[in-house]
This record gives structure tokens, sequence and C-alpha cells, in this order.
């Protein structure tokens, strides 16, 4: 029972992912892309959070921490790129 | 080391320290330095003379590469003597010539004599070796003093030329030579040129036999100018005019000659008897295509080379008929008459050809033309010259008493003897020899007498001359006299030769036959012979005396169609054709080098999965399929048809990023923790690492025609299947237990870790990381070097 | 699954092919990075899926995957990354002082004469 | 100074040590759990790039003042010298050695050359991240 | 057993020596310094092992104690040993070169420590008995060769560096496929191990067949093996003359011996088919190297395309795969190694002179220098197998090889195809140095010639040492081809049964 | 593992799996990028930390106490926002339209409408 709606779940946050993946390539504009690559990222974690629960294993929870952070860096990223062209700024004060 | 190979090494020794004596004795003409090695080999040689008479040949080994049972076997016999004796002879006179014809002012004294030493040293390796490889290497020596002899006034365009024309011909004939060999090694096992003449049933029962043959023919007629490879020689004639009389004379040419002789025990025995026709029939037709030739020159020098090419023919296809003699065994040494005439001619000709070359370059020297359209009426004001020449080319021609006529009537005579000859259809076509020989004699007259005749006949020509002639040096007519004096004492006393010479070098080239007694005679009574040389005398002053009537048939022969016509169209054509070629697909689109790379790929994998039955597919060995697998699957194969379609770089970058991910979970589902940390962050960070960039690169991608996509996703999709297909057949033959039982044994203990994976990468194969980290590091200090260093375009050494 | 896996890496093999043969060098780099990942998907599958638990000593002695694979896809994932690194670089470096980043225009003939 | 970059410096300098903390984490279990040198460079690289993303790469050069290329290659010289230590030990290359000691306070602890690998490796990842960050980020 | 860490030390020098460069970039006499000192170091280190060998048999080193086949092992036999001295020899000559060449700028930017580098992606390459630490040691090689080939960044460096790579990355791609492949088969990456287990079997799958012709296309694009070769003469052109020297003198030859190991070692079952396409392809690549050899008037172009016609050469032996046609391969590939490293620098120091590699626009050169028209002389007429110099034994015992075999026309082919490649370099001669002194050079003053001609010589004089002490390099060469020849020796000497 | 304890971990799963599934569902759905982002970040967020709290009880339950669970909840907790937020203006900033029935746009004023920041061209069309 407890495995069965496990994986029941799994297919529902994939279903998820494959909707997100339809907003990437359906863009239209660039940020939707940028949302639907975060909102995998995030979906992400719920995957390898479940997964690891299936396996009985606890080798993922890095992974998860590391979805977490990885999902929010390239949020970051691809926004500030967005918004000014580059994603470091030389010197901001000058 | 014997004394012998000392003889042998020592030109090439004593070429080392000639730059020095030039240097440091700049008053003295080096040539005088030179001059004694030839003239103390030539008296070192002599004294093997008795010895070899005797029949005792001289051998001294000399290791060399053992292993590859090549050996710096040193061989003096008959054959090899002769030609020793000719080479240090001959080189002697001819060391003494250019002391006197080249300036010790004007000319690099210390290269021409590097390279003359080179040669001598290189042409007694030649003849003296027994092992063939060592012979070869001799050989392609000869090839390449020759190349810096002939181009050695490499500020003319004509020597560069011609240099370069003699090395490629007589290289390729080295190279056939060499294949030859290794055929003849094939068969016996053996480089030695004694042993294989003990084995030669072995030979010529050989299926390589054919080919060994054609082979070791190729390089020797390349090397002696036979037809069709005479083009070079002419063009060799840009050397130095010493050079030519020693080249061409009695050594580099005569290479082929020694060659042929050297083979006849081994191969003239063959069934067929195409020895005999082939070294014989291409002999015979060079004799007359070089005769023929040589009227229409008016080069003294170009002439003198047909001449030489003719002459080479006459030797040759001597050797040819006399090789009959060995097919037909013992019972029959009626062509072995042939084989006299061969050696003695050879001898004949380095000395009558000799000096007339000399004479040509006394008359360059002096005149300053060699051009026989300017020349004329030297006679009374060259009168030792004149004397010179007329001996030489009496001799030459076939006239009685010099040495030339003799040679030439026992020339007839084997000609003659070749109808009676019953292999390869000779009773039937056979009597084309004697008149081809005949032909080719008239027309060896005729060209004689021009050379005689319109240098030193009629009136001078004084304004057409660049110099004011006068007789040459006393020094510079000491060679030609020695050699025009030889053609006399040899054609009044050939016999001083036959017994110690000629008789010791037939019993080399016919081993199988004891050669009592040689006797050269003028007068041999009213045989065909006879009538022959008078017929030759009677119509070739004719037609000389008609010249003018009759040259005009050589009209009919365009000059397009002609051998060199050949060599010069397609040498320049092999190039542009090449070229063409190249830039057929060396487009320097790097598409289509993937393009080729890839069919080939797909080609050769497919045709091997096919020829060798390879697929194969077990589904008993396979792991189960999760819907979320599925689902990952597909969200992959979304990503990817999304960045194939993308025309935005972001958008593919996004969806790049989104396989990666993708690829990454497909790591936590099979069970790789440590893969999937990696892969997410090495996707982030290239993430990153693109938009770090696209602020550099421009915002779209640029698009192909339709033609172009159509043959890419023909290839892709080519791709693609085969690596599916192998990878289905590979995990589907799993036939051994993977290694990887150890690492799960031993990790806690004796590596002292709990994760496998990473104790792989630290431990067991750490050596990958080191280096794996080492290719990183070499990728960042390059990303550094390139954008920070930034060169302008110059020369690069 | 090894089945689906292997069509999926000739997917990626196929998608990085036609991505190489493009004019544009950015396409070509993300070429490679499809390639790169069928490559290491590629030894995760050779090396057998799903046969055990995560590749951490365990004490209990239940079989774990093979982690021989992981360690080599883990060496590989660092190369490639090292790789694609410089061909960015180059290619923006191409681009600035070439002028252009289309394969099409960059032959080059030098030497040809 | 726009209001966004506020929020993202602010939330970066929590953000930042978080990072730092759980590569160091990463780093350290390497040898026992999934991680790391590489997977924890990495991870420091990802924090410093948070910081040049929040910031920009001269006051992020005042926060960190290393070369990075010199990072590479004391990275890597850890390393060669770590396997090339068996060298003069007269054992095969690249043989590590590991022991648990007891120290005062911390108790047993194990030390394994490994590590002092991993961390030449751990130190090459962050440098050749960072220098090729920087220096394309730094270029004209 | 301790003894044998002699084995890696030919690559830990060299990265040792990188690493402590690259922390002195900036200070570039003292990086001179170390980088001469290190190779020459690598250089007596690399003899001593090939001596090591040569009286004590194959050596092996297993990485970390850990035993093979689960640990790395670095094997040197006599082939790998002699392969790697001859590697460190010409890395010495072309780091003097670099020296008075290569110029400040990429000095300070870490040329020197990619050198090293590049040795040991080439040494290791050489040296390892592991098939997926061979493509890790490529990696570095390539890695190395990527970025020696862009230093600079001049236009055609740029240009060329995008195309070169793009094909390495994929036959990297290939390279880990095939292992992978392989793996899944047999279950082990040791070569050894590999060729042991191939052993066992007795019925061979066709499948092992298909992944032997996969190792090709990986090695054969690394070799510039026809159909493979597109990349190269573009690719080549583009550096600075030492470093074209060190990717025409090594890299290809990584290749070439990597076909040589792995088809003698493990894909020996199937010569019939395997062999013989190998055969065709390395006639097919002896044709297209002298076609394009004879097709330029470009000094760099002729030398360049000369290393694909060598390729094919040695390919063709090891195809035939009988003890003389090894024999010839192993031996042609050294002296293949030493004549064109010394040929490219000797096209170095004639680019540097005149300014230009266009056949055309120079000539007479051997008026003004007449020793480097010399040194030039005897390496083209060794590259083109003159006797008594060192391409000769290596091409007499190809051919004898393949004409045993009764491949006669294929042999023929290579025997006059050399008489093409002696016109392609000796055109150079020619029409270059031959000639009328009647031209200036602008830069001919600026130049070190005499310091540039040193490595040249050095170079030279080892490749006539070579041909001329044939029978001291026999012993040698035997001894590895009668590894090639009985893969047990190479087994047996590895797992230690 | 007891079985309250599963159904309290099964029901945070389930109430997590049931947020991100809306979340997904709005960012399909939504009219523009602006209110799909609210969507993500807000539900899957939700949805996210839902799951990680079951994941933690359940392996809290087998007896691993894991910091770096807690560690992501409160990082994504913190991050997640600040991420929507980025990728909002960046939008705004770069000109993407909002729905042609949104009522509000405070920004106007401050920094006009519409105006392109980015040389990246990411304006309404598709791209």
């Amino acid at each position: 029972m407890f495995n069965i709606l496990l994986y029941a779940v799994l297919v529902m946050l994939s279903l998820s992912i494959l909707g997100y993946v339809y907003r990437l390539i359906k863009g239209p504009t660039i940020p939707d892309r940028v949302v639907a690559l975060d909102a995998i990222g995030i979906t992400l974690v719920s995957i390898t959070a479940l997964v690891s629960i299936v396996m009985e294993t606890n080798a993922f929870l890095d992974v998860i921490l590391l979805i977490g952070i990885l999902s929010f860096i390239g949020t970051a990223a691809f926004s500030k790129f967005l918004a000014k062209g580059v994603i470091f700024d030389r010197d901001r004060n000058s | 080391m014997s004394v012998l190979h000392i003889a042998i090494l020592s030109p090439f020794l004593f070429a080392i320290i000639v730059p020095y004596i030039y240097k440091r004795l700049r008053q003295i003409h080096t040539g005088w330095f030179v001059l004694l090695l030839p003239i103390i080999l030539f008296i070192y040689f002599l004294q093997f003379l008795p010895q070899v008479k005797e029949g005792e040949g001289i051998v001294q080994s000399v290791s060399w590469i053992p292993s590859l049972n090549v050996d710096f076997t040193a061989k003096i016999d008959g054959l090899g003597l002769l030609f020793a004796l000719l080479i240090t002879g001959i080189g002697s006179l001819v060391v003494l010539y250019s002391i006197y014809y080249l300036s010790k002012d004007q000319e690099q004294l210390n290269a021409f004599y590097v390279y003359l030493l080179l040669f001598l040293g290189a042409m007694l390796g030649v003849v003296l070796s027994d092992n063939l490889i060592v012979l070869y290497t001799f050989w392609e020596f000869t090839s390449f003093s020759s190349f810096f002899l002939i181009g050695y006034w490499h500020h003319r365009e004509r020597s560069r030329y011609g240099a370069q024309k003699s090395m490629l011909i007589t290289v390729f004939g080295g190279l056939s030579l060499l294949g030859g060999i290794i055929l003849l090694y094939i068969m016996t096992g053996t480089f030695s040129i004694q042993e294989m003449v003990a084995n030669t049933s072995t030979i010529i029962n050989h299926p390589l036999f054919l080919p060994a043959m054609i082979f070791i023919l190729l390089g020797a007629f390349s090397k002696s100018a036979q037809f069709p490879f005479y083009i070079w020689l002419p063009d060799a004639m840009e050397a130095p005019t010493p050079v030519s009389a020693y080249l061409h004379s009695a050594t580099m040419v005569k290479a082929g000659i020694y060659l042929v002789a050297r083979m006849t025990p081994i191969f003239a025995y063959d069934a067929n008897g195409y020895w005999v026709w082939l070294v014989g029939g291409v002999g015979i037709f060079t004799l007359f295509w070089g005769s023929f030739n040589a009227i229409k020159q008016t080069d003294l020098k170009g002439i003198l080379a047909y001449s030489t090419v003719s002459q080479l023919g006459l030797i040759m296809s001597l050797l040819g008929v006399g090789a009959g003699a060995v097919h037909f065994g013992n019972d029959n040494q009626l062509f072995i008459v042939a084989t006299i005439a061969a050696v003695f001619h050879l001898i004949n000709h380095a000395t009558f050809k000799g000096s007339l070359f000399m004479v040509a370059g006394i008359i360059d020297h002096e005149t300053g033309t060699r051009d026989i359209r300017r020349l004329g009426g030297l006679m009374t004001i060259m009168p030792v010259s004149f004397t010179i020449a007329f001996i030489g080319t009496f001799s030459m021609a076939g006239i009685p008493p010099f040495n030339g006529f003799l040679s030439k009537e026992m020339f007839f005579t084997g000609m003659l003897r070749v109808v009676k000859m019953d292999i390869f259809r000779f009773d039937s076509i056979g009597f084309l020899f004697p008149v081809i020989a005949w032909i080719g004699s008239v027309f060896t007259f005729v060209y004689s007498m021009i050379l005689l005749w319109k240098t030193f006949g009629g009136q001078v020509q004084r304004e057409k001359l660049p110099k004011t002639p006068h007789e040459a040096p006393f020094g510079m007519l000491i060679s030609p006299v020695i050699l025009a004096s030889l053609v006399v004492i040899f054609g009044f006393f050939p016999n001083i030769l036959s017994d110690r010479i000629i008789a010791p070098a037939v019993e080399t080239i016919m081993p199988m036959f004891a050669i009592d007694e040689i006797h050269i005679s003028h007068w041999h009574g009213f045989q065909p012979e006879l009538y022959m040389t008078i017929g030759v005398i009677i119509i070739g002053i004719l037609l000389y005396l008609t010249l003018g009537k009759w040259t005009r048939i050589y009209q009919l022969f365009p000059n397009k169609l002609t051998l060199n016509q050949l060599y010069d169209v397609l040498l320049p054509s092999l190039e542009t054709g090449s070229n063409m070629f190249i830039r057929t697909h060396m487009t320097g689109y790097i598409r289509t080098y993937l393009a080729y790379i890839f069919t080939f790929f797909i080609a050769i994998l497919s045709f091997t999965m096919w020829s060798k039955h390879a697929f194969h597919f077990e589904s008993t060995n396979l792991a189960d399929i999760g819907l979320y697998e599925v689902l990952l699957f597909l969200a992959v194969i979304i990503g990817t048809v999304t960045i194939l379609a993308s025309k935005s770089r972001l958008t593919s970058i996004i969806a790049l990023g989104a396989v990666g991910y993708a690829v990454s979970l497909f790591f936590v589902l099979f069970r790789a923790p440590d893969l999937a940390l990696t892969q997410l962050v090495i996707e982030t960070i290239s993430v990153a690492l693109f938009l770090l960039c696209f602020y550099f690169l421009p915002r779209n991608f640029h698009l192909e025609k339709t033609r172009f996509k159509l043959t890419n996703a023909l290839i892709s999709v080519g791709v693609g299947l085969v690596v599916t297909l192998i990878a289905i057949s590979s995990y589907s033959t799993k036939l051994f237990p993977s290694i990887s039982q150890y690492y799960v044994d031993h990790t806690y203990d004796p590596a002292g870790g709990e994760n496998m994976v990473n104790v792989i990468l630290v431990d067991f194969r750490g050596f990958d990381t080191l280096f794996e980290i080492s290719v990183l590091a070499i990728a960042g200090l390059g990303v550094y070097g390139l954008i920070k260093l930034r060169l302008a375009r110059r020369k690069e050494g | 699954m090894e089945l689906l896996m292997a069509i999926l890496i000739g997917f990626l093999f196929a998608s990085a092919t036609y991505l190489l043969l493009s004019k544009s060098i950015l396409r070509m780099i993300i070429g490679t990075g499809l390639l790169s990942h069928g490559a290491h998907l590629l030894i995760l599958t050779m090396g057998g899926l799903k046969k055990g638990a995560v590749p951490i000593v365990n004490g209990d002695g239940t079989p774990v995957t093979d982690p021989l694979p992981q360690a080599l896809i883990l060496t590989a994932i660092v190369i490639s990354f090292g790789v694609t690194a410089l061909f960015l670089v180059l290619a923006y470096r191409g681009y600035q002082e070439l002028g252009t980043d289309n394969m099409d225009e960059l032959r080059g003939t030098d030497g040809n004469e | 100074m726009r209001s966004g970059d506020l929020i993202l410096q602010t939330m970066s300098k929590v953000v930042f040590f978080i990072i730092i903390l759980f590569s160091i984490h990463l780093f350290f279990e390497g040898h026992y759990r999934p991680g790391g040198g590489f997977v924890g460079g990495l991870m420091t690289s990802g924090a410093i790039i948070l910081l040049l993303l929040a910031y920009d790469i001269k006051t992020v050069k005042k926060i960190i003042p290393f070369d990075f290329k010199w990072l590479i290659a004391v990275g890597l010289f850890i390393s060669v010298v770590t396997a090339g230590g068996s060298l003069l030990f007269n054992v095969p290359f690249f043989t590590h050695v590991h022991d648990y000691f007891n120290i005062p306070l911390l108790g047993k602890t194990s030390l394994h050359t490994a590590a002092l690998f991993d961390l030449g490796v751990f130190f090459v990842v962050v440098g050749v991240t960072l220098t090729i960050i920087q220096t394309i980020g730094e270029s004209e | 057993m301790e003894m044998n860490n002699l084995v890696v030390l030919p690559i830990f020098v060299p990265l040792l020596t990188a690493v402590i460069l690259m922390f002195i970039s900036k200070k570039i006499n003292i990086q001179r310094w170390i980088s001469v000192g290190a190779s020459l170091v690598t250089v007596m280190i690399a003899g001593l092992l090939v001596h090591h060998v040569s009286t004590d048999g194959i050596q092996t080193l297993d990485i970390g104690s850990w035993p093979a086949p689960f640990g790395i092992t670095l094997v040197s036999d006599m082939l790998s040993s002699l392969l790697v001295l001859t590697t460190s020899i010409i890395g010495f000559a072309v780091i003097l070169y670099s020296i008075y060449s290569i110029g400040e700028g990429r000095e300070k930017h870490f040329y020197y420590p990619i050198v090293q580098f590049l040795i040991v992606g080439v040494n290791g390459a050489f040296t390892t008995g592991d098939i997926f630490n061979l493509f890790v040691f490529f990696e570095v090689m390539l890695m190395a060769s990527y970025v020696l080939l862009v230093l600079g960044g001049t236009k055609i460096q740029l240009r060329e560096t995008i195309k070169y790579l793009t094909v390495n990355v994929i036959s990297s791609s290939l390279f880990v496929i095939a292992v992978a492949y392989l793996y899944s088969i047999v279950g082990t990456l040791n070569m050894a191990h590999i060729s042991q287990r191939i052993g066992l079997l007795e019925e061979i799958p066709g499948i092992l067949t298909v992944i032997a012709i996969l190792f090709l296309i990986v090695f054969g694009l690394k070799g510039a093996i026809f159909p493979l070769y597109f990349w190269l003469p573009g690719s080549y052109y583009a550096p600075p003359v030492p470093v074209m020297t060190l990717l025409g003198a090594l890299l290809t030859k990584v290749g070439i011996y990597s076909i040589a190991r792995t088809y003698s070692l493990f894909f020996y079952h199937d010569q019939s088919y395997t062999h013989d396409l190998l055969l065709v392809l390395a006639v097919v690549t002896v044709l297209i190297g002298v076609v394009g050899s004879i097709a330029y008037w470009d000094i760099k172009k002729i030398i360049i395309y000369n290393i694909i016609t060598a390729i094919g050469v040695i390919l063709y032996g090891i195809s035939v795969a009988t003890t003389t046609s090894m024999t010839g391969s192993v031996y042609y590939l050294i002296h293949d190694m030493i004549i064109k490293a010394a040929l490219f620098l000797l096209i170095g120091i004639i680019v540097n002179i005149t300014g230009t590699s266009n056949l055309k626009k120079f000539h007479g050169l051997i008026n003004d220098y007449p020793v480097l028209a010399w040194v030039y002389f005897i390496a083209a007429i060794s590259l083109a197998g003159i006797p008594p110099f060192s391409g000769f034994v290596g091409k007499w015992l190809v051919i004898q090889g393949g004409m045993e075999r009764g491949e006669l026309i294929g042999s023929v082919i290579i025997l006059l195809t050399s008489l093409l490649v002696l016109y392609s370099v000796m055109k150079i001669f020619i029409y270059g140095f031959w000639g009328g002194k009647d031209q200036d050079y602008p830069d001919q003053h600026s130049i070190s010639y005499n310091k540039l001609l040193i490595p040249a010589i050095l170079l030279t004089v080892i490749a006539v040492l070579y041909g001329f002490g044939s029978e001291f390099v026999y012993s040698y060469v035997a001894q590895a081809v009668d590894t090639l020849m009985n893969p047990e020796i190479y087994i047996e000497a590895v797992l230690k049964e | 593992m007891t079985g309250i304890l599963e159904f309290v971990v099964l029901a945070f799963i389930l109430i997590g799996a049931f947020f991100s599934l809306v979340a997904a569902i709005g960012v399909v759905r939504l009219p523009d990028v602006y209110t799909r982002n609210h969507a993500a970040s807000k539900s899957a967020t939700l949805g996210v930390m839902f799951i990680l709290i079951g994941t933690f009880l359940y392996f809290a339950a087998e007896g691993h106490t894991n910091t770096r669970l807690i560690l992501a909840i409160v990082f994504i907790f913190l991050t997640s926002p600040v991420g929507g937020h980025l990728i909002n203006r960046a939008a705004y900033y770069t000109g993407v339209n909002m729905w042609d029935q949104s009522v509000r746009d405070d920004l106007r004023e401050k920094v006009g409408y519409g105006k392109r920041k980015s040389p990246e061209d990411t304006g309404g069309k598709i791209s």
C-alpha cells in the first residue's frame, strides 16, 4: 500500500515534470522557460526524496539539498542574464 | 674490417676531409690531393689480377645487421675486379682532367670532389658487394651522388631539372631493385649473391620468379638508361664534363650492366627464356633507338649522350643473348661469344667514350660552345684533340683497327647466332636481332662521323664562337691521350685483356662454363660479320654524305610524342592532378569532414554487424521498466527535440540543462548518487558558462539548407541506430562477470572507505583521477591563455 | 530497461550528430554535450541497471550495483566538462577574432597554392 | 543599485555559507557517503558563482584574494605529491596509507592519504572552475 | 618489486615538472632551465627503463599496490619503453627549440607546463595497461594539444582548433562507448585481462569484431588513417613549428601504437576480417599521403602529408601481422617519430629565415646555410627510406613481410610510393635550397639560427645512428615484436600467473 | 515503522504531491509568465516542502536523523521566493507583456513599460 501510493506520487510528479517540459518547449518567452526549469528543479527534489524512500537509502539526501542549491543558482543566473545580458558584472560601481 | 673494406670505404672517409683540405690549402687545386686516392686504389686492385685469373676470388666479410642477414661481404671476382679497375682507372683520369677543367678560383671545388668521391666509393661498393642489401645501399648512393654531380651548377635551371629527373628515374629503378632483392630473399632466405647462385633451382621454380626478375631488370634498365628509361641521361649532360665522362662512359650507367651480368647465373636458367628475350630485346631496341636519335642532336654532349644510350643497349643485348648459353646449358656454348663481346665492349666503350667526352669538354672549354652548327674546322687549330677524337669516333663506329671494331664484329656474331635459338620463338622472329643490330650500327657510323667532321672538318666559323679557339693546355690532354692510346692498344693487342680480365669476368657471369681460352682476332675470314661491317661502312658513308636530304624524316616524329615530353607533362600534371584531387575532398569545411567520418562509421560498423551476424538480443538479463522511468525517458527525448528544433540559443541551453537534469535523475534511479551530484553541479556550472559566453556570441543560429538538413538527418539516424544496435548486442553478450566484486569486497578493508565509487576514484583507480584533474588543469590554463594571449598573425617558426 | 536505455542513447547520439553537422559553433558545442550524455548513460547501461543497492558498504551483504562504471562515468563527466569549457571559450574567441560563428565561413585554404 | 540586487545580495550572504558548509561536508564525507573532492570543489565554485552573481567580479576578488591559477597549481601539487610520496617509501606509486588515531578531545579519527589526494582534487576543481569564469568575466 | 616505480617515472617527472612550472609562469628564464633539465632527466629515466626492460623483461607496476586486474597496471614492455624514450627525446629537442623560437608571449602563458603535460599524456598512453586509463591519457594528451594548438590566438589557430577539437571530442566519445561495450562483454578493463578472457573463448562472438572495428575508428581518428584523416592537414598547419612538431611526431603515433597494441593483444581472433580491412585502409592511407605531399608547394603541407604516408606504412606492417612486418613497423614507427620531428624543426628554421613556407617564394638557401641544407638532405632521404639511414630497415621489413604473406600488390605500392615521398621532400631541396644566391630575407638576421639548428641536428644524428646501428636497435625491436606477436608474454607479466 | 507514522509520512507526501501537481497545472494553464511563475514558486515550493518533511519523518523513524534534509527544507524555503522574484523581475525588465487582463502595474511609473535592457530578444513572440 505504502509503496503503491509512493509510486502513484512518483507518477504524478513525473507528469508535472512533463507539464513543465511542455512549458519549456512552448515558451513562449524565455522567462517562461526559466520558470519551467526552476520548477523542474524543485520537482526533481521531490522525486529524489521519494526515490530515496523507495530505495530505502539515505545516499541521495545530499542530492536533494544540492538540487535546491543549483536550481537557485541556475534561476539567479538566467534571470540576471535576461535582465542584463551578462551574468557577472565586472565592476558594478563603475 | 679488412683492407678491402677500407679500400671500398676510403672514398667516403676521404670525402670527409676534403672540405678541410679545401679550406686550409686554397692555393693548391684540391684535385691534386683527391687524385691520389683513385690512383692508389687502382694499383691496389691491380694486384688482385693474378689471383683472380686463377679463379680465386677474395671474400671478406664484416657484419652489419647479422640479425637481418645483412653483412658487408666484399668480394673480388672477375666481374667485380673488372669494374673496380674501370672505376678507379677512369676515375684517376677524370680527376686529373678535372684539375684543368675546373677553375680553382671560381668553382666550389670542395663540394665537387666530395660528390665525386662519394660517387666513386658508391660505385666500388656496388660492384664489390656480395650482399644484395649492401649492394642496394651503394646503388642508391650512386643515384644521390650523381644527383649532386648533375646538379653541381644548381643555379642553372637545366641542371636542377636534369638532376631531379635522373634522381627520380634511377631511384625508381633502385626501388624496383629492392623489390626484386626482397623477393629473391623470400625465395632463398639469403641476401648473398653467391648463395643465390648456388640455389638457382629453388629460384626458377618459385612462383615469385617472374616478378623478381622483372623488378631486378627494371632496376638495371633504368640505371643503364635502357628504353624507355633513357630519358634522364641526355639531361644529365648538364653536369660538368669530367662528370659526364666518368658517369656515362665507365661507371654510373654501367652499374645496370653490372647488375644484369651479376644476375645472369641466377635468372638465365628460366625455362621460358624470359631473361634472354627481355634483356636482349630491350638492349637491341635501345641500341637502335639511341643511335637513331643521336643523329638529330646538335650538341656534342647530346650526341655522346644518345650514343651512350645506344652503346649500353648494345652491351645489354649481348648479355641477353649470351645468357642463352646458360639457358641451353653445358652442351651448347654457341652464345658465349656474346657474353665475351659484352665484357670486351664494356671496356672498349669506357675507353673511347671517355676520351670523346673529354674532347667534347676541351672543345667546350676552349671555344665556349658545344653546338656542332657553330663548330667546324678545328682540325688544324687543335690537332691533338682531333687525333684523339678521330681515334675515339672510328673506334665507336666499328672501323678497324681500333678496339671498337673487334667488339663490333663479335657483336654481329652474337646477334647472328640468335637465329639458332629455339626458345621463345626466336627461331621465327630472331632474324630481327641481326637486322636491327645492323641498322643500329649504320646509324652509329653516321653519328660518329657527324661528331668528328662537323667539329673538326670544314671551315672555322670564328664569328660564331664565343672564344678564340686554340689547343687545350697540356694537362687537360693527358687523360684523353691515355684513353685514346688504350683504344689503339686494345685494338692491336686485344689479347692482353682476354686472359687476365675478360675470361675471369665471363666466368663470373657464367660460372657453369670453364672458359679455357679467349682469342680475339681481327680476321675471321670471309664471314657474314665482315660483310655486315663493310655494308655498315658503305651505307654509312652514303647516308652521311646525303645527310641533309633524309634527316627530314625526324620531323615526322612530333616532339609531343617523345618520352621526354611525356615526363615533362606527367610530372607537373601529377602535381596539379594531386592538387585537384586533394581539393575535391579537403574542402576545409568541418561539416564535410564529419560527414565523411560519420558515414564511414555507419558503413563499416553496420557492414561488420551484418557480415559477422553480430546482432544479438537476449531478454533474460534485463531490468524491468518503471513508469516514471518511461516518463523520464520521454522528458529527455522532448528536451532533445527542443534543442534540435530551437532557433534560439537560450532555449537550446535551457533545454540542454533540462536534459542534463533528467540524465542526473537517471543516475538517481540507477543508484548512482555520486554521479547524480556531480552531473547536477557540472550541468549548472556549464549553463553558467554558456550564459557567460553568450555575451560575446551572436544571438541566432545559422540555418542549414534543406538539402543539408536531409543528409544530416540521414547520417544522424544512422549513427544513432548503429550505437543502439551495438549497445543491445553488447549487453546481450555478457560473457564474463565483472571485476567489480573485488571493489565491493575491498572497499572497507583494506581501502578504508565505504563509498565504493569514491574509493575507486581516489584509491583503486586514483591514477585515473590524478590525470583527470590534470586534464581539468590544462583546460583551465588553456582558457586563461586563450583569452589573455592575443598574438597578431605573424610568421610562425 | 536496458533496451529502452539503448534506444535513448541512440537517440542522443543521433541528435548530437545532427547538431555537430550544423553550421553554428554553439549548436556544435551543444551537440558535444548531448554526445557525452549519451556516452555516460551508455557506460551505466553496459554495467547493468538496478542490480542492487547504492554502492556504499552497508555491512549486511546486500548486493550493490556495479560501482566501476559509475567511477568511469565520473571521470568522463569531469573531462567532458573541461573540454566543453575550452570549446565554449574557443567559440567566443573565434567569433571575436574571425568575425563569424558560421563554420561554413571558416574554411581556410592556407598553403594550398 | 536596484532593489532586486539587494534582495539577492542579502540572500547570497546567508546562502553562501550554507553552500560552503555543505561543500565541506560533501568533501569530508566523500570516502564514506556520496561526495568527495569533485562535488565538494564544484559546490564551492557554485557558492562563489552565486557571490559573483549577486555582486561583481571586483568585489568578489576583494573578498577572496586568490589567484585561482595558483590554486590549480597548489591542488595539483598536493595530489601529485601525495601520489608520488609513495616513491619515497619504496612502495608502488600511489599506494595510500590510512590509520586510526586517538586524538585528545576529538576522539578516534581516521587519517587517510586518500583524503589528502582528494583535497588536491578539491582545489584543482575550484581553481579551474573559477579561473575559467573569472577569465571570461574579465575579458574584453 | 619496488624498483618498478621506474615505470611511472617518465610520466611522473613531466607531471611534477608541469606543476612546478605552473607556479613560476612569469619567470621565463627559470622555466626554460627547469623544462630543459626535467626533460633531460626524463630522457635518462626512459633510457634506464629501456635498459631495464631489455635485461629483466617486461616491467609492470600495480599502481596503488592494487593487484592487476583490479587496480591500474602500468606495463612497460619493450615497445612501450622504446616509444617512451623516443617521445622523451623529441620532447627534449622541441623544448630546446622552443626556447629560441616560441616567443615570450606563449612562454608566459603556460607554454612549458602544457608541453610537459603533453609528454605526460603521450608517455602515459604508451605505458598504461588499462584500457580506460588509456582513454584518460588520451584526454591529457588531447587537452594539451588543443591548448598548444590554439595558444597565441591567431586567426588560423582559432579556426583550425575548432575543427580539431570537434573531431577529437567525437572520437573521445566513441572511445568511451567502445570501452563500455567491451566492458559489457568481458567485464574488465585491464588489457592483459581482456586478452586473457577473450583467449578463453571457444567461439568469438561477432560483436567483438564490431567492437574491434569501433576501436579502429577511435584510434584511426587519432592516427589519421584513411578515411579518418581529413582533420589533420589543416589542423597541423596552424600552430607554430615546435607545436606542429610535437603533434606531428607524437600524437598520430599514439593512435597507431594503440591500434598495434589492441589488435595484437586482444583483437587478433578474426584477422581475416579485421586485419584485411586494415590492410586495405593502410594502402589507401599511403596513397592519400603521397598524393597530398606532391600536391602542394607549401613546405609545411608537404611534411604534414608525409605523416599520413608514414602512418599508412606502419599500419600496413601491423595489418600483415607477421613477425617480419611487425618488426618493420616498429622500426619504422620509431624512425618516423624522430625524423618527422627533425624535419619539422628544419622546416621551422626555413620558415624562420625566409618568413614564408611557400616554396615558390624562396630559393638558394644552400649558399648561405649549407649546414641546414645538408642536415635537411639527410633527414629527407632518411624519410624516404634510403639506406643506410633510419627509414630503410623499417620500410624494407614491412614490404618483405607483406610480400612473404603474398600481398604483392600492396607491398609494391608501399615500395613505389617511397619514390613519391622522396620526390616531395627533395622538391624542397631542389627548389628551396638550390638556386642562385640572389635573395634576401628580412628576418634572417633576427633569429638564433645556430641555436635553432642544435635540436634539429641532434635528432638527425640520432636518426642516422639509428639507421647505421640497426643491429644494435634490432635486439630491442625484436623483443618488442616478440611481445606483440605473443600476447601470452604480456599477459603473464601483468597478471603474474 | 509503525502504521501511524507511515500514515503521517504518506499524508505529507500526498499533500506535497497534490501541491506539486497543482503547480504544474498552473504553469501549463495560466496565461502569462507572471502568473505562471506565481504558481511555480508558491505552489511547487509548498509541495516540495511537504514531501521533504514527509521524507525527513520517514528517515527519522528509520533512525537516520538527517540534517541535510532540514537544511534543504530551510534552503528551499529561503531561496525559492527569491528565485521567483528574480525571474519575474527579469521578465518585466525585458519587456514581457502581461496578460491583457492584468489590472495593476505599480512598476510602470518607476521604470517605464517594456523597456528592453537585454541584448536577448525575448519579447512576446516565440523565439
